[in-house]
């Protein structure tokens, strides 16, 4: 199946850069919510530093969050942006490229003094370089205007420079004519016990604000036009939250309780963050001591009877592989996610990668083989999730869900489901008198979950070879060959039930590009403007790594040429060589960042 | 649901050991401590009259991790070191159960000691018997963290090195609710202990000494040691004649002295002292008894408790609300 | 080689503690107490006369683990909890080497509590600083091992329930030969305690309380204590007016009394006895002050010495006098 | 390149069965060794029962040893037995399957008593059956002669009991003229505290030898004849052995101390045992806590300057992954041998299996390339080990090397090397006073080993992304693609060094069999039966799996089929599939048993 819908580059992409404890995330966060609560869809990639707090005014210390407005739903937060608001010389000498030839750069004239200039490492002041630049370059003293704006608050001075994101904000809000409505009410909710920094913040907005209008700065500046809003509210929603909401939708669909056991690791901490306040919803965490204990606990769970899942990153994921294959050899229903980064080993915890699919793959001891998942963006780690979900409690085996950095910490517009639109999810806990066996298995191969507190249903599991359908201990050559074949046909049974794969562009052609996880965006965009100028150029996203779709081959096969993009050395690549002996050839980037649109364009 | 008056999966009436035998042949070696201590086990089980689809028994792995395989109850055989972590998760799901890890002295102490410690921290409420035969038995003989120094193994032929774990001590230190030593031989003591245990609710940890006839035989002989038998409310005598008991020295250290010396008073086992709990798991040295009983119980909140402040699966929020929320809901 | 009386690595001659910084660019968060311990690190360096070359800091992961970037020796940044390990395997290899492993309390206390146990019972010769700000700083303020019950995190809203570590009695537990605390802003004992664990010979740990300005400010102060800096043989008195001081009551706990108060006679410090080194490392409570200072000190043979009983490059034998062996040699 | 060397079935294969407490494998190794003293080149293939001591007479508790003698090195210990002794009935029910027809089966008539037959699940003595089959079967009453034989040492009934097996060895012997001197001798040594017991296993040895002669039984049976012993002598050496020995050996060519750092676990214990006795020759063992701390302190003596090794299976592997990710990111040489089992996880402890070859290859996070290779046969344990050696020193990377439970416990007589034919294993040290930087790279892609103790060359290192030549920590995107890009190159480097491809057989041909590791023998066995009747079928054994050698897809290319025989589910061929694009076929057999050679010629 094919879909000839195309992906239009529009929209406007404003940039707010600082040091790390100016706020800039928080405002631009305030900025993207508003320009959803008006309608536009929404794209936000952050990109902060790897240390608490970096020395202050150092190129390590910059933190940039990168907004995209649009009229629909935009794939990514873009290449390049219409504005750059920079609050000092580090901030304007990080990101200065991502400026579109002409775009507007802001610059906060009271932030580039000399010791600034310094730490920055700039010998000499960009800023007389820039006046004659093709830029729209836009000086205001961001800092004497904030103060004054905040001088009645009697604050210390540095919490007074604090408001400088907010005035920041004000600007671009002016400069498109965003309402701030939502913003000035959310400060005073969240300054209630200090409201005079609420008030302060709340002033230096406006003041802001006041400086455009007064000024008739670039005025001429217009955000694209809403749609309707007839297809109902959006939200703002990043990747970690999206997964969150998901995982607890999944077991409201199973009707299971949900227990998460996880053990801090950057950037998968958010989501215990963010569901340990959530047990209203039948949610319960656990911050174990170890990736170790966190599967084990889940393993626990889902012996136990609920929807069990663990959180981590790479090398929290290396620590998970011995439990894995236990769960593998249970065949008990539960989910572990990987929040992808940059490695090996510790490697760049804040960057993102796709790095962790071959030990996802193939990262246990023994033939342990296990359905494989990715998200593709943030709004779709809720749907991955849930299908994640469903297979492990079809077909009772572990999954693997990966993210990743840049997926777990970006934000897009979101339309969200209503929960009754979702197919529930079916769950047969074994019964009290049914005749019992633990390894008897169904028609998808699944074995029978019998949960502890079950009158008649005593039974004992282990992780040595078990005697099919008794489930007692066997050391049997031929009772082992069979598991270890019944335990890999599990996975063709889950892949009778995957869909048919959507082709974007042609089912065939010259080029196809073949993509899975955080790459969707960049890889769907870029393929559509080679579209539009003529290429016969489709894209294919994977959301299913193992099994693989069983209609993948053919659509392979109907392209001159394949390319695998990937943000590693040719993983996926690898897996789909050896599975369809096609000359399939990796397109890599493996520089701790996604890909950009132009990445994939010059390839094409 | 739980309460601290009726222990889950402790009915009232008393049923036949034999009822929790499960259908599986024994595989353990003739003569191994391990049997008197799943008799012991069964026992137990009887006399609390516990429904059997109540219980379940988690193990590592390791001769002693194959207790679950023999009792008709849940049992789920882990990997190695784990058991702990895999108690938490089914204790944090279902409160009702009543939940036992069943492990080695290398499956507790060395490979696994870190989950040992975080689920007696957190006060998990399960029950952790520890085989201790002072040995790896099932991979044939090698030393394990509680092997005594000088031990001569396949792996140690110079005799072990490294100064020997204590699993009171450790179980004190981490934070344990109740903490008890017996003796595979003791069959009575054990079973006391062991119904204690049942009805503990909380993190417990019982030593259970074992006897490896294979790799390790008679490790715990001590034939110059009495038994100090640790009875709430009494004085800790030493011998049978009660002539001689424990004291306290100014250093902090326990001393046997003849009862009719008045000076300095003699101590009575105070269970609730976790200070006196910790000196009586100290106890080294020929001179001295070896204590076996409870050392120490108390009552702090359950981990169980704290996860879940109220039940949540009846009554709980749709996921729907959450969806809907013009922003999400953050805790705090 | 190693002997006792002249540590290996000290050389006599001392330096200046700016010879010790490397030329890497510190980033911890302005105001963080890891400043301050590393200045007195640097110090301690100088104060002995160390040879750079012949020191080894080993960490695992989180803020406190980047410690050896800003020094000038050798150094290991290993991954989460795993430093102990790490430093076994050089001190195996190289007894002359001097080998500091710097941890979190989370490094140190939950990931990798089991190596830290195993390497303080084996009696590693390293010596262990463990950086304890209650929290863990490099993932954003999670609750750690040494939280305090109550304190409130992103993933503990309504605040810690588990029963918080101690770091000092664990390292009792495990056997440590050394082992101290201090505190980031008392620069002098802090500096007094690292020589004395430089020369040190055996497996020390010292804790240190570290303040993490960002996610867990002020943790430690307690206004309402007192600091009680042990000295060997002195009384253990409270506050400075010397007329309240520490006293054994006879369940085996600590007290504080008048000092004009003949009985119980008073308590001298005795940085030999392990059980008053537990007593105080099990102090707790606000009218009962924070001991800092050495707790305990002793001497066991260490586990290189026992790794290798005879110096083995030189002279050693031949592979070729194995293969030619009628029969492969078995120990024992 | 090309052999044609031909491998001949010959020889004799002997099988001892009983009781795990008889003690056939300690007879059956001494039986083995008089082979070898007698010049006979060997094949042993022992087979216990995974309980320490399961139910004495019942099947689980079935000990067997088998031995092929032969004239040259044989290269398995054969499908089929000549001669079995059962010393009870559970020994025969489970191994009579191995006697060929017209094999001659020796009971212990003493044993084939009622109880024990029901323990053995024999409803009717098969011995009646047996009488009229086609064997030649020898009943004896190994219990009663036994027992009268020690009669005068007063021994406990089970003491003297327990002597059995050594009747039933000197059973054998007579059989086959085989001296026993040695074996004598060794009994002397062996039970110098128990001389009683020393002199009771003589005596029954004894006895056995003069049964056979006096009841003449099947004298007819010879023995291969020798070799001329010009070779140089041989010794029996098991897979275990052999390691060790190869161990200390490239220790001592590259001038090194050996350091090894191991958890217990089967089936790689027995590598800690026989080595913590050597500390004499260089080296230290470590009994780790748990199998992360293992390759921890294999870690810590890698970088203090050691040839660092740890020994492990599949589920302690599984937990190396994250340290060996920080391994290869540290870029330190040290060696990890997996001792694979069946699994997943716990599996069949005592059982082989080649299943970990993906974890090795795969089982890490991010991009974390390393060497794999695998030994092929017991003594091949030796040659393999130098060679990973070999390859850590001189690129400067973690090696997995592969062996399996079979190799492990097997055994083969073996030609011990000179030291000094073997070439030495260069390793270079920065020294003091070299200017340095640890991570500027040689011709290898080697990064410099500067050992701690040196004076001047005070670096850090750590599992943070790394400067290229500098090794500072860096964010930098081209600096992560370009180090990601060089660990992945060190492998090309390695791979230039790999010999040429030996072919058995022809170059080209229909079928070419593709094996590595322990299924060696099987194949090359099944490989020559068949050239023999003029097949075209070639065999092609990998030592090398991770980088591959280079000429290898000319070799593959040069038939019509290519099978590749594994004891998993097809785990190399998918590697190779990948790399290749050639449509190789799986061979698998996943019963925790190695190949016989009558599996691999089903298939040719
Ligand atoms: C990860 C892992 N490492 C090692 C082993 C091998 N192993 C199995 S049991 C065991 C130790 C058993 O000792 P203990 O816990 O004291 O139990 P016992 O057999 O003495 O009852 C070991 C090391 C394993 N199964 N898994
Ligand atoms: C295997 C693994 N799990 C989790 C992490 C994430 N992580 C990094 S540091 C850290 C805790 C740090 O806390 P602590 O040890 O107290 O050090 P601090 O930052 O407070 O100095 C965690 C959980 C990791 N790097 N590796
Ligand atoms: S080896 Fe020891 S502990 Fe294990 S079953 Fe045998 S006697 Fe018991
Ligand atoms: S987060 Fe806390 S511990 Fe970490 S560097 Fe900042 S202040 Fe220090
Ligand atoms: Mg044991
Ligand atoms: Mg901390």
């Amino acid at each position: 199946m094919t879909s000839g819908q195309d992906v239009q580059a529009t929209g406007v992409v404003i940039c707010l850069a600082g040091d790390s404890g100016d706020g800039v995330q928080l405002a631009g966060r305030r900025l993207a919510q508003q320009g959803v609560a008006a309608g536009l869809g929404l794209g936000v990639a952050p990109d902060f530093p790897a240390e608490i707090r970096a020395p202050a005014g150092s190129l390590n210390g910059v933190s940039t969050i990168q907004i995209r407005f649009d009229a629909g739903e935009p794939l990514t937060a873009g290449d390049t942006a219409d504005v750059l608001v920079a609050l000092n010389p580090a901030a304007l000498r990080a990101n200065w490229r991502r400026l579109k030839p002409g775009g507007c750069l802001i610059l906060d004239s009271g932030a580039f003094i000399e010791k600034n200039l310094a730490l920055a490492g700039y010998d000499v002041d960009p800023v007389a370089q820039l006046e004659t630049s093709a830029h729209d370059l836009v000086r205001v003293d961001m800092t004497a205007l904030t103060l004054a704006a905040v001088e009645k608050y009697d604050l210390r001075r540095r919490s007074a420079l604090r408001c400088r994101n907010f005035f920041a904000m004000g600007v671009v809000c002016w400069m498109y004519q965003l309402h701030t409505e939502a913003t000035l009410a959310w400060l005073d909710r969240q300054f209630e016990s200090h409201r005079e920094l609420g008030e302060a913040n709340r002033a230096a907005l406006r003041a802001g604000m006041n400086y455009g209008e007064t000024t008739e700065l670039s005025a001429r500046r217009v955000l694209p036009v809403a749609s309707d809003g007839s297809a109902g509210p959006r939200r703002m929603v990043s990747g970690n939250e999206a997964l969150s909401l998901g995982l607890v939708t999944a077991a409201e669909l199973s009707g299971l309780d949900l227990f998460l056991a996880s053990y801090p690791i950057t950037p998968a901490s958010d989501i215990v963050h963010l569901m340990c306040g959530w047990d209203e919803f039948g949610v319960r965490t656990f911050q174990a001591e170890d990736e170790m204990a966190a599967i084990g606990a889940a393993v626990g769970a889902a012996y136990a009877g609920a929807l069990a899942v663990t959180t981590t990153s790479g090398p929290g994921f290396a620590l998970m592989s011995e439990m894995l294959g236990m769960a593998v050899a249970l065949e008990l229903p539960m989910l572990v996610v990987d929040v992808q980064r940059a490695g090996p080993s510790t490697g760049m915890p804040t960057k993102p990668e796709q790095s962790d699919l071959n030990q996802a793959l193939h990262g246990r001891s023994g033939e342990a083989p296990l359905p494989v998942l990715a998200a593709s963006s943030a709004s779709d780690c809720f749907w991955a999730v849930i299908e994640a979900a469903r297979i492990a409690l079809r077909h009772m085996t572990p999954v693997v869900l990966l993210s990743d950095a840049a997926i777990a910490n970006s934000a897009e517009s979101w339309r969200q489901p209503r929960l009754r639109d979702i197919r529930p999810i079916n769950v047969r806990q074994a019964e009290a008198g049914s005749p019992f066996a633990p390894y008897a298995r169904d028609e998808e191969l699944a074995r029978p979950w019998a949960v502890p507190g079950t009158p008649g249903l005593q039974h004992r599991i282990g992780s040595l070879e078990k005697e099919h359908v008794s489930g007692h201990i066997s050391y049997d050559p031929g009772n082992h060959e069979l598991m270890t074949r019944l335990r890999a046909q599990k996975l063709a049974a889950a892949a009778r039930h995957i869909e048919d794969t959507v082709l974007f562009g042609s089912d065939h052609g010259d080029l196809l590009v073949v993509g899975w996880g955080s790459t969707f965006g960049a890889i769907r965009t870029a393929v559509a403007r080679a579209r539009r100028c003529g290429k016969q150029v489709s894209h294919l996203h994977l959301r299913h790594l193992n099994p693989l779709p069983p209609d993948l081959g053919r659509c392979l096969r109907g392209f001159r040429k394949v390319l695998v993009a990937e943000m590693n050395l040719g993983q996926l690549c690898a897996r789909l060589r050896d599975e369809f002996l096609l000359d399939l050839q990796p397109y890599s980037k493996v520089q701790g960042g996604p890909f950009a649109v132009a990445d994939i364009e010059a390839m094409l | 649901m739980t309460n601290l008056a009726e222990p889950a999966g402790v009915a009232t009436g008393a049923r036949d050991k034999r009822d929790y035998r499960s259908d599986q042949q024994i595989r353990w070696c003739p003569g191994c401590g391990d049997y008197a201590i799943l008799a012991q086990f069964h026992k137990m089980l009887a006399a609390v009259g516990a429904n059997k689809e109540d219980h379940v028994i988690v193990s590592g792995i390791g001769c002693a991790s194959r207790f679950p395989y023999y009792v008709d109850t849940y049992g789920l055989h882990g990997v190695h070191g784990r058991a702990p972590a895999i108690a938490t998760g089914i204790k944090a799901v279902n409160p009702s159960l009543t939940v036992w890890v069943v492990t080695g002295d290398g499956d507790a102490l060395s490979i696994g000691v870190g989950h040992l410690i975080h689920a007696l921290r957190r006060n998990v409420d399960i029950k952790i018997l520890l085989l201790n035969n002072a040995v790896y038995g099932l991979t044939k003989g090698q030393a394990s963290p509680t092997s005594f120094p000088g031990q001569v193994t396949p792996s140690s032929p110079a005799g072990v090195v490294d100064r020997s774990l204590n699993p009171l001590r450790l179980a004190l230190t981490a934070g344990a609710t109740f903490v008890a030593r017996c003796v595979d031989s003791h069959g009575r003591q054990m079973r006391d202990v062991l119904i204690a245990a049942a009805e503990h609710r909380g993190a417990a940890l019982v030593e259970i000494w074992q006897n490896c006839p294979v790799f390790n035989d008679g490790a715990f002989v001590q034939p110059s040691r009495n038994y100090l038998h640790l009875r709430p409310g009494q004085p800790l005598t030493v011998g049978g004649d009660g002539e001689r008991a424990l004291t306290l020295d100014q250093g902090g250290r326990l001393r046997v002295q003849r009862t009719d010396d008045a000076d300095p008073p003699l101590l009575r086992h105070d269970v609730g002292n976790a200070a006196l709990a910790g000196l009586l798991a100290d106890i080294e040295g020929d001179d001295l008894p070896v204590p076996v009983g409870i050392y120490y119980r108390c009552t702090r909140p359950v981990h169980s408790d704290a996860l879940r402040p109220e039940p949540p699966l009846r009554g709980r929020r749709s996921a729907q609300e959450l969806l809907d929320a013009g922003r999400i809901p953050r805790a705090g």
